[in-house]
């Protein structure tokens, strides 16, 4: 497949820049971070996403929603990356649509497809249970008690965790930390007894929660794909996550880039554009080869996630390492470039930085990834 | 060296003497230093009576001149006090930018009146100051200042604004580069002038960072009428006295890559990632750390042999700007490896868990390390110029 | 496409009927390249049956018009004779600057006798060219060039001297830039002149590189006689086609980055440094190789990524820049990674078992990527200026 | 102790530059090398080495030689480094003379040490076995045999091997590859039965040898230090070696730099000195810088290894693998900002990389230090 976005996804990431641009630019994150809001994003903005079917990107048309593919979810997720947009998008629309879509049982995707597509449901995943992504020591356990099981562990940074209706959870039915096998997922209502979460404050604003489960019941209904087994479903949907992550991550970095090139254009100091200044020129000509090699990668990350569903955890991983550490860069090229102005709360670009920071962390960093395609490599 | 030994025991019987045992715990927080000035609330008597001890001695400022309310000590008296204040965990009994920044700069610069008039009230923490380099516009090109002190027969009418004046809402008086002459080329109309915050016409706005509240402000200077007598050194000369404290700035904020913390970066690290075998499981942030521990210990050691090049008598000039480049990188990666380390838990903002965010905070706050002071493309230009000497720089 | 997968048989079976089975070997070494010209000793009677029979049929040229020798094929049957080629393991019948360089820059500017006369002869490997751009003085900044062609009537006399002329001492003919108006602005002076190596006046000697020997010479010019009619182009306008060729240049050099071993960075370093739990035992190392194959595999999909984007339009001109750029860069850290895992093996110089110091001489000839073709920091300076537009790049 | 040259040091250093810029400039080694000089080096040069009491700058008094340290004799290797000087002043001088002087019995000393100081023996650490460094790896093996051993084995890269008269071997007389216990250093006659020696021919023109050990009969009055207890000596000797090369290291990277230094203010291009580009400004002032920090580093180790010899493990290691980094780089920059000229043979400036490769590779290489200070730090 080509590199390049369709007429189609050149149109969406059109009308997505436009429509974030007028109604969710960054004057809407802060809105939301200076009067302390409560669900941390904005509930009439997601009746909007849910409006224009982004809710149902990833879910198929049979449910309701828009069938489309990853390539059209990274290119709204880069797109919010570039406004800084807190939004359930990742939560629902990509990591809890794309499980329930892939693994559900017809049931299971009858009674929460829709609802995710109705923006009634917002849903996410609770996989972590350290400060570092090590998704195959998940502790947690889900014990045998009758036809189900009970829960009991602690999850972490849970995106959206302190507003989500459903929780897909992964627990440990078997084996030890460290095994890959042993894991098995399950749907469970945020509001079953036993569940406590209590949200993060988080550097970049975004939202995030830690979640206890106290003996929980779980039916044997509400297991997501097989007992025992669920470490390929899981490998899947992180893959989804990660690959949308980096995608906001290029969106965040492009703006960032973008805006720090125009600075320097602008910027006056010792009697001329700080842009005419040779050593500035090299660094922002450097940083944007790394931009646009990371930008390939993450297409091509996105595109085979389309194609080739299974085969994608080397190339997802390349696009997650590479697009961690091309932000990064941009970032703090951007704030050191912005001089002492852009260390003020007052200015936008530190507000990409502790974005980047965030992202960089979620589902593995960037020597995660290194160190997981070293293992795929075999050295 | 006899008598220094009995300098030595004499100090420690004095401090042992006279410093209260509350001044001889580690500070906990930023609240426990002593800054002074008109508006000074003391946390104690403890503290009121160690600033007073100490400044009736003149050890407050130990190495200036005892008329100027210094201790009259030499350089290796002083170099013994501190140590024994080290042994002893004396606190610090006053910090200023008084003490560090203007007090050096008068000594050099001033007039005797001026010596005599604001010395001893730096000593006796009595006169809190503040800086007023930056302007807005200014930046790296500090010397395209625009503040304007115009002449006034005896007096200066100031007109313009300052950025980055640390604790200019809570200092007394300010000491400020302002523009004399605006027809002169730009490093040769600066002056450098001394003046009364409750001034009419001077007012101050806190500046909130990417890492929360900070002691910046802004401040701006709305026809305030300044004595000439406050003129320090000559007029239209005040560049030459900003280059020396900016050297000396620079010399401050280079030991920075040394900061250490309680814990090394190996230990958070082997909390949050676990180990094998004794060593990191992340084998890239284990290599990471690894280089990042050779460079800051080597940077030490770099410290320590300027100092040692000081003394005797090889220093190069502008190796101020080595150590203030490299220690300020040094401190960011720094803070970028214990922000890897410390994964999700470091990302938190608020809250008892993460002490209200103290990882991303301090993160954040090391951005700014090679701006402050002198970017680091600044330094970079100073080294390209004076070490090594090639054109146009 | 139905007459495309005819074509795509018919070339197949002749392929297999008419390339000797000695040219459907992977080739040995250097030697195997058929580069033609006046001089040129086949290796093999294969290898001229091979050249012969191709050219005949335009194919060493295969997208040339035929009435200039070549095989008048549309870009997707061009593209579609080269993969069955790689299929059927056909080797290249005919290397040439003649093909790669001149003869895109002659269909573009030369006029209609200069394509007669010298096309055919490129397409049938009886001419062998090499490129005459750089001068000792010039570098990075090109159009400095200082080899003069001075207007004497008919003809023009040449003097001067060219650096890093590829096979200077085999070629039969050079395209050569030279200054036509030393009054004139630098770019404006330059022209583009053909001429015959043998002719009086021209000598050359050739460079040895702290890789070893090289095809690279220096070639001096001592009183040339050159025939106006050899002038391609407008006279002084040669600078355009200088511009065309270099950005075809870099195309070339770009793909560097991807060129891969045999053997992957992460088995030469088993080897060396050893595995444990089937990870490498030089942890150091191996963060370093993965960052490397990370980055190589994206840079990869980049060069996918500016060809799609130029099927679709959409190709920033500059973008040869960043592929220059990144991909040297990369091709550099790529051998000195070869060179840690490979350890002191790998610092051997000659002698079979480092194969002549294969490693050593591919390591130090990697270094000239970023030089030729363009320095890194001449494609840097286009990136900031046709790309992001900065002031004075 | 100040991190400064003292006045006799600093005479040393002077003494070293004048008399190696006059008699062993670059162009002599370029001679060796174009002459395929069979031993690789000047013997009438090592012969004024010996005048000046160099061979002898770590032989105690008591045995002829000047009893100096390891701070002078790195201000040697830093000026050796300076002109690429090929010479046994590292094998013979440093790594054999510290050992003998440092492990050796009584006997041991009176019968080499003179013989070093006096420039009669030429003499070398045989210890890699494999491409990388590997102390601890050892395999060869010391069997007991009547009183004495019988060593066979093979050892690489042995520094001037192929004219060192006696060989400092390391075997192993207990244990298994992989143990630092069980480690003997045995004295080997380099003409005893069974040794057979293979010049290397090295990318720098320097001077190694591959060498093989076949039922080489060792006496028991051979071993040097204890039986099965070799480790504590070897690391000794290995960190006087790693502190010596990085001596070197600073020398010719500095050298290297300044050449650097002077092409950027001579050389014109588009009209000015290259050096007035601020791109290259501000790389060749990082350089600088990261060079003065290594210089302090290396200095420190070797006067640890003066003051706490025992201690030097952590601040050896901190230096050889700085001194590898900021060499590399200057070497890099060297080359490219020399641009097509770098490149050529005729040029001196690529000498300079050839030759830090080597010395980067010699005794551990900066991810082999940088690995045993994060050891030695306990993560």
């Amino acid at each position: 497949m080509a590199l390049v976005l369709n007429d189609e996804q050149t149109m969406l990431r059109d009308n997505a820049r436009g429509f974030l641009a007028k109604n969710a630019p960054i004057a809407h994150l802060r809105a939301l971070r200076d009067n302390r809001d409560a669900d941390g994003f904005s509930r009439a903005l997601w009746k909007n996403f849910v409006q224009m079917g982004w809710a149902g990107i990833l879910v198929p048309q049979d449910y309701g929603g828009l069938g489309l593919g990853h390539v059209e979810a990274g290119v709204v997720m880069e797109e919010l990356g570039r406004t800084l947009t807190p939004s359930p998008f990742l939560s629902t629309a990509v990591l809890a649509a794309s499980a329930i879509a892939r693994a559900g049982t017809d049931q299971q995707k009858e009674n929460y497809l829709p609802k995710i597509v109705a923006g009634e449901l917002i849903a996410t995943l609770a996989v972590d249970e350290t400060a570092k992504h090590h998704p195959e020591k998940i502790a947690m356990t889900a014990t045998r008690a009758g036809n189900g099981f009970k829960l009991s562990g602690a999850k972490t940074f849970v995106i959206d965790g302190h507003v989500a209706k459903l929780l897909i959870v992964v627990a440990r039915t078997s084996g030890k930390a460290g095994d890959t096998a042993g894991l098995t997922l399950f749907l469970v209502d945020a509001s079953a007894p036993g569940v406590r979460s209590e949200r993060t404050s988080t550097v970049d604003t975004h939202n995030a929660a830690r979640i206890t489960f106290d003996d929980v019941n779980a039916s044997a209904d509400s297991v997501l794909g097989k007992i025992d087994a669920g470490w390929d479903v899981l490998e899947g949907v992180l893959n989804v996550g990660r690959a949308a992550v980096a995608a906001e991550m290029v969106g965040a970095s492009e703006e960032a880039f973008s805006r720090t090139v125009a600075y320097l254009k602008e910027r006056k100091q010792f009697g001329k554009a700080i842009g005419e200044f040779q050593a500035l020129q090299h660094r922002a000509a450097h940083l944007y080869c790394e931009l646009e090699v990371t930008r390939a990668a993450v297409l091509k990350a996105l595109q085979t996630l389309d194609d080739s569903y299974d085969r994608a955890g080397a190339i997802v991983s390349v696009a997650k390492a590479r697009a961690g550490l091309s932000a990064t860069l941009a970032v703090n090229e951007a704030v050191q470039m912005h001089g002492g102005i852009g260390m003020t709360d007052e200015f936008d670009i530190g507000l990409f930085m502790k974005r980047v920071r965030v992202c960089q962390e979620l589902f593995g960093d960037s020597n995660f990834h290194a160190d997981r395609l070293a293992r795929l490599n075999r050295y | 060296m006899e008598n220094l030994e009995n300098f030595r025991k004499e100090t420690r019987a004095w401090l042992e003497a006279n410093c209260p045992p509350e001044m001889r715990r580690s500070s906990q927080s930023e609240d426990d230093t002593c800054w002074g000035g008109r508006h000074w609330k003391f946390q104690s008597d403890a503290q009121r009576q160690w600033l007073e001890r100490m400044a009736a001695k003149g050890w407050t400022v130990p190495e200036w001149p005892r008329e100027y309310g210094g201790g009259g000590l030499s350089r290796e008296e002083a170099k013994i006090l501190r140590q024994t204040m080290r042994e002893l965990n004396c606190r610090s009994p006053l910090d200023s930018f008084g003490i560090w920044m203007l007090g050096p700069a008068l000594l050099k610069y001033g007039n005797e009146e001026q010596k005599r008039e604001h010395l001893p009230k730096i000593a006796r923490g009595e006169i809190r100051w503040c800086q007023g380099y930056s302007e807005p516009g200014s930046g790296s090109d500090l010397a395209s200042l625009q503040t304007r002190a115009e002449d006034k027969g005896d007096q200066f009418l100031v007109n313009g604004s300052k950025i980055w004046t640390s604790y200019a809402d809570k200092a007394d008086w300010i000491f400020c580069l302002v523009r004399t002459d605006p027809n002169a080329p730009k490093h040769e109309g600066i002056s450098f002038l001394l003046f009364d915050m409750e001034s009419a016409g001077v007012s101050t706005k806190p500046i909130i960072l990417i890492s929360g509240s900070s002691p910046f402000c802004q401040t701006f200077f709305d026809d305030v009428l300044v004595p000439k007598a406050n003129l320090v050194g000559k007029l239209n000369k005040g560049w030459d006295i900003a280059k020396y404290l900016l050297t000396h700035e620079r010399d401050m904020i280079g030991g920075m890559g040394t900061t250490s913390e309680n814990r090394s970066l190996g230990q958070i690290a082997a909390d949050t990632v676990g180990s094998h075998n004794g060593m990191l499981a992340d084998t890239a942030l284990r290599s990471q750390i690894a280089a990042f521990e050779i460079d800051a210990l080597a940077f030490r050691l770099t410290m320590d042999r300027a100092g040692d090049m000081a003394k005797v008598g090889h220093a190069h000039p502008a190796v101020s700007s080595l150590l203030k480049y490299y220690g300020t990188e040094l401190n960011k990666r720094r803070m970028e490896l214990v922000m890897s380390a410390g994964g999700t838990d470091a990302l938190e903002w608020e809250g008892e868990r993460s002490r209200e965010g103290r990882s991303a905070r301090a993160w954040l706050r090391s951005k700014a390390n090679s701006i402050e002071g002198g970017t680091s493309e600044v330094q970079l230009n100073i080294i390209a110029k004076r070490i090594l000497g090639l054109p146009g720089a």
